[in-house]
């Protein structure tokens, strides 16, 4: 029988977010989602790490609130997820730079539909026609149309170099 | 088929998990390393706050790790959006109300940011909680008033110098003593604020380069030109 | 303490399938951040103030201003859901009997600039 | 050079934060000079050399390890030097300089720079830390820098492919996480040393096995293990060549270099080696045989490179010295070949029809394509063929599930000699059409026409000297598989540094 503690409460939520997080990760189609889904693994994750130095009845690690020699719990995780959570921020940061970009260029988030342009258009860079693309099954399929919402403005970043030459 | 695979996945990790952590008996783990560091920050460090004593003492090559992750993340970030359009809309003004608010807040923030990175070593924060608070303080500037242009080269180099400086802190301690990040100086009297050494110089050196390169990131996504109006 | 602890689980949990099956994008980024500040709230309880402080003004804060700021670049800014780009929870058969969003015909070999 | 005052220069820390001083101070010097801030880099990469060299001259190779900021072992971080750590650590700034962005200006230039020096630097912290965490750490500065130089064609596809990995790399690195987090909970430390002394009463379990999947999903994204390198072809063929090359010849084989630590001082135990056996021997296969069908150069190169480090991860499965050295040839084979390959494709590029009778036309870099291509598949005299005879020797030796994995490299080998040799036909082809490269593939760097030249240069070399080139790799073999000389070269006093505690 699962006793019914605190530790054990908490060590359920840790798990549970990071599984809702990873599921979240691979079943989404769309990318903002997919950015969101993983920083709520990596809050369940980082609860994780700051519990394997968790033990009942002691003080936070810091000198000078209580008698010398009370017990105090583990700081080297709580240091460790200091550390993770300001990587989880900055990696996050960047993801939505990179979507910004990924959505002008292509005008949508959806996974599926992103994959299937970029493959052609991978295939178009290299020079192959599209009936050869090893990754195009048998036959002919047009790629769904674009939505109204995208646009195709020209880049008006000038240090950018625009990715055909010539 | 890739949803029946990932789903597999997902309920094969968290079955994997859910086995870990019922193995992992709850209560008993062993507590070694902490120990030692509990018992010994206070003569190694001198600073009151065990926590920000790893942080910027016995890992503070980790914390210069970080600080460089943030720094790649901001110039990476940089380079994908590249820069502002010069005539490109701006945000609606943000109104009465706001502006008042920023001007209120402002001042505050930074007070309060300034005050979590000194105080790092004796209470709870430091230089990465301080260095947010401080971008935040910046961000809100920003939001009030979204026509007036963020400095990203003074951003670029006050972010540059300020790592640097965690560095040749770091570098000196080498050179005198022969080893990197050594904590120099007196340790002084535990509870002060000038104690514990050069770490309020570090966690300072962190708090304007979070700051400084969270402010820019904050700025770059904001003027990247808008998808959809 | 251990009800304390209880009902904060709950909200995180709640919060982190919320972030998955609310349809609006908005709702899914403040879904995110009330679960990163309940999660700053059991660091309190594990006692560990350092990064209690770290994640509420990073993981919900901050990361909430970038999403956020993210949303308003992006053109998702709105509160209706977005169904045609399929959240996780809706069944491919759903997906496909929803009303598709109005479409013009585009260049076939993909949207970048040049196309 | 001994003098007493420059003898702080002798620390492995230098390697690893010089660069990221130089990343930090690019962006205000450049403001300054642009000629100085062109100059920085390259120079910084330099001094990089020189002091790795110092390091080993210094130490005559013997091992030894330097706590960051005196704090002793356990309680803080620990640098270990020993000759497999300098030999990548060595690798990281020549074949950084290698493929400089030279052709870059402006802004971009600045950026990409201080990108590519940051790489720099997680790379060698990779390959001299030894505490887990810390390498945790030196991973992610490895995996944001690289995304944002993967991006740097600025292309739709690159964003595409880049979210893609990023969103990959990161899952993964969570996973490494809960593995750390594992590993602290059965042991309370951090550091390798004192993990491997306390390894054979707490980790050699089933627990002790689920926390080293965990950190080999995080760890084998970066070194294109087999059921997490989805990105590896989307990344490659989008991203600029010669960061295609450094992520494939250079930032994988740091990710190996890191698993096989964690296998060899941690998780020494037969289940951890067959496991590592079996996804190498998958990806392997599937690597080579996506090659196979492959229709454009970099995408074929993308996928061999799975393949061949696949084989590097049989080969580090085999116990002790032998394993090691297998591992060791195959992957310093691999990084020179790839990155010659890679730099090729900075030339080339575009579909293998494109490149009809390119061989004729320049009839260089078609010999040195002939010959990395034979290389690669293993002919007598050539290193390649040295370094599979290794691989296959020691599986000889083993079980049947390495007998069946010495058939699968037999039968892959017959795979890879089929691709090369038709890219090779289609090159040496009488008449092709003019040679135009494919639109879309960027200009070709300006050092990148010397790099390959350069390094089928080092491949000639290494034919002509195998024989003190094995007796090397054997002696960085035997240093590395001492487990026992790691522990006392970390804790030099006899007893164990700290004892086991349970909680009151």
């Amino acid at each position: 029988m699962i006793p019914f503690s605190l530790e054990t409460i908490l060590y359920t939520c840790a798990i549970g977010m990071v599984v809702i997080g990873v599921f979240g990760l691979v079943l989404s189609n769309h990318l903002l989602r997919m950015v969101l889904a993983l920083s709520v693994a990596e809050a369940g994750g980082n609860l994780l790490v700051v519990l394997a130095g968790y033990r009942g009845g002691a003080i936070a690690p810091i000198i000078g609130y209580a008698a010398p020699g009370t017990l105090m719990v583990d700081p080297v995780p709580q240091a460790l997820v200091l550390t993770s959570i300001v990587i989880g921020v900055g990696v996050e940061a960047l993801a939505v730079a990179i979507l910004i970009r990924v959505y002008r260029a292509y005008g949508s988030l959806d996974l599926r539909l992103l994959v299937e342009r970029m493959q052609g258009d991978m295939a178009k860079a290299a020079g192959i026609p599209r009936t050869t693309s090893t990754h195009a099954p048998a036959g002919e399929r047009p790629l769904p149309p674009i939505p109204v919402g995208a646009r195709h403005q020209p880049d008006a970043v000038g240090h950018l170099a625009p990715e055909v030459q010539s | 088929m890739r949803n029946i695979a990932s789903l597999v996945f997902s309920v094969g990790l968290a079955f994997l998990l859910l086995v870990i952590a019922a193995q992992l008996g709850f209560g008993h783990t062993p507590m070694v390393v902490g120990t030692d560091i509990l018992a010994g920050a206070a003569q190694d460090v001198g600073a009151a706050n065990i926590v920000t004593a790893i942080v910027f003492g016995y890992r503070g090559f980790d914390t210069l790790g970080e600080i460089s992750i943030l720094f790649a993340a901001a110039t990476a970030a940089g380079l994908v959006l590249g820069h502002r359009r010069a005539g490109a809309a701006d945000d609606p003004r943000g109104g009465l109300i706001l502006g008042a608010g920023a001007e209120l807040l402002f001042p505050m923030l930074v007070l309060v940011g300034i005050y979590i990175v000194i105080h790092g070593h004796l209470t709870p924060g430091g230089g990465f909680q301080g260095g947010v608070v401080l971008a935040a303080a910046f961000f809100v500037a920003v939001i009030a008033e979204p026509s007036k242009r963020v400095n990203h080269a003074a951003i670029q180099v006050i972010e540059g110098l300020a790592g640097a400086a965690y560095i040749v802190i770091g570098i000196w301690a080498l050179v005198e003593d022969g080893s990197f990040l050594k904590p120099m100086l007196d340790h002084g009297v535990m509870g002060q604020l000038l104690s514990a050494g050069t770490m309020p110089l570090l966690s300072s050196a962190v708090g304007i380069k979070v700051g400084s390169e969270l402010a820019g990131l904050l700025a770059h996504i904001s003027e990247s030109e808008a998808g959809e109006p | 303490m251990v009800w304390i602890t209880l009902v904060i689980v709950l909200l995180v949990l709640v919060s982190s399938v919320a972030v998955l099956a609310l349809d609006s994008l908005i709702g899914a980024a403040v879904a995110s951040s009330v679960a990163s500040l309940g999660v700053s709230v059991l660091f309190v309880i594990v006692l560990a103030p350092d990064v209690a402080l770290t994640e509420a003004a990073v993981g919900a804060g901050l990361s909430g201003v970038v999403m956020a700021l993210g949303l308003r670049r992006l053109g998702l800014w709105r509160l209706e859901g977005d169904r045609g780009a399929a959240h996780p929870l809706t069944t491919t058969a759903e997906r496909l009997a929803a009303p598709k969003a109005p479409v013009e015909q585009g260049p076939t070999e993909g949207g970048n600039r040049h196309a | 050079m001994n003098s007493s005052a420059l003898a702080w220069v002798v620390n492995p820390a230098l390697p690893i934060v010089l660069p990221l001083l130089a990343a930090f101070l690019l962006g205000p010097v450049t403001r300054v000079s642009a000629f100085v801030g062109r100059l920085l880099g390259p120079l910084t990469l330099a001094i990089c050399v020189w002091l790795i060299g110092e390091l080993w001259l210094a130490h005559g190779g013997e091992p030894f390890a330097v706590a960051i900021g005196t704090f002793a072992a356990p309680l803080g971080i620990v640098l270990y030097v020993d000759r497999i750590a300098l030999l990548f650590a060595a690798a990281v700034p020549i074949f950084a300089l290698l493929f400089w962005p030279w052709e870059v200006s402006g802004e971009r230039a600045t950026r990409e720079s201080a990108l590519l020096l940051i790489l720099v630097a997680s790379a060698t912290g990779l390959a001299l830390s030894g505490d887990i965490f810390n390498i945790y750490v030196f991973y992610e500065l490895v995996a944001v820098a690289s995304f944002g130089l993967a991006a740097s064609n600025a292309t739709g596809q690159a964003y595409v492919a880049t979210i893609r990995y990023l969103l990959q790399s990161a899952t993964g690195s969570l996973l490494a996480l809960i593995g750390i987090a594992i590993l602290y909970l059965k042991t309370g430390t951090l550091t390798l040393a004192h993990l491997a002394e306390l390894a054979p009463s707490t980790l050699h379990d089933p627990l002790g096995l689920a926390a080293f999947a965990l950190l080999l999903i995080g760890f084998g994204v970066k070194a294109e293990m087999f059921p997490v390198n989805t990105w590896v072809p989307e990344v490659y063929a989008t991203a600029p060549a010669r960061v295609s090359a450094l992520l494939a010849g250079l930032v994988s084989k740091l990710a190996v270099l890191v698993v096989v630590r964690l296998l060899v001082l941690v998780f020494n135990q037969p289940e951890a080696s067959q496991l590592l056996l079996v996804l190498g021997a998958l990806g392997m296969i599937s690597g080579e045989l996506s090659a196979w069908r492959a229709r454009d150069f970099s995408r074929m190169l993308a996928f061999s490179s799975i393949g061949q480090l696949g084989m590097v991860f049989i080969a580090f499965a085999l116990p002790g010295e032998i394993g090691v050295l297998a591992g060791l040839a195959v992957a310093l084979h691999h990084l020179v070949l790839k990155s010659g390959l890679f730099a090729l494709a900075a030339r080339w590029g575009g579909s293998m029809e494109a490149l009809a009778g390119l061989g004729r036309r320049s009839p260089l870099a078609g010999a040195i394509y002939v010959l990395f291509a034979l290389s690669m598949i293993g002919v007598p005299p050539l290193p390649g063929f040295w370094a599979k005879l290794v691989v296959l020797v020691a599986l000889a030796q083993q079980g049947p599930l390495e007998l069946a994995a010495m058939g699968a490299i037999l039968v892959v080998t017959a795979i890879e000699a089929n691709y090369l040799f038709r890219l090779a036909v289609v090159l040496y082809r009488k008449g092709g059409a003019a040679a135009v490269p494919a639109s879309g593939v960027p200009a070709p760097a300006l050092g990148a026409g010397l790099v390959a030249p350069l390094l089928c240069l080092t491949l000639l070399a290494a034919t002509v000297a195998i024989v003190p080139v094995t007796e090397g790799l054997r002696s960085v073999a035997r240093q590395t598989v001492d487990v026992a000389g790691y522990v006392r070269t970390v804790f030099p006093s006899a007893q164990p540094p700290l004892a086991r505690k349970e909680w009151p």
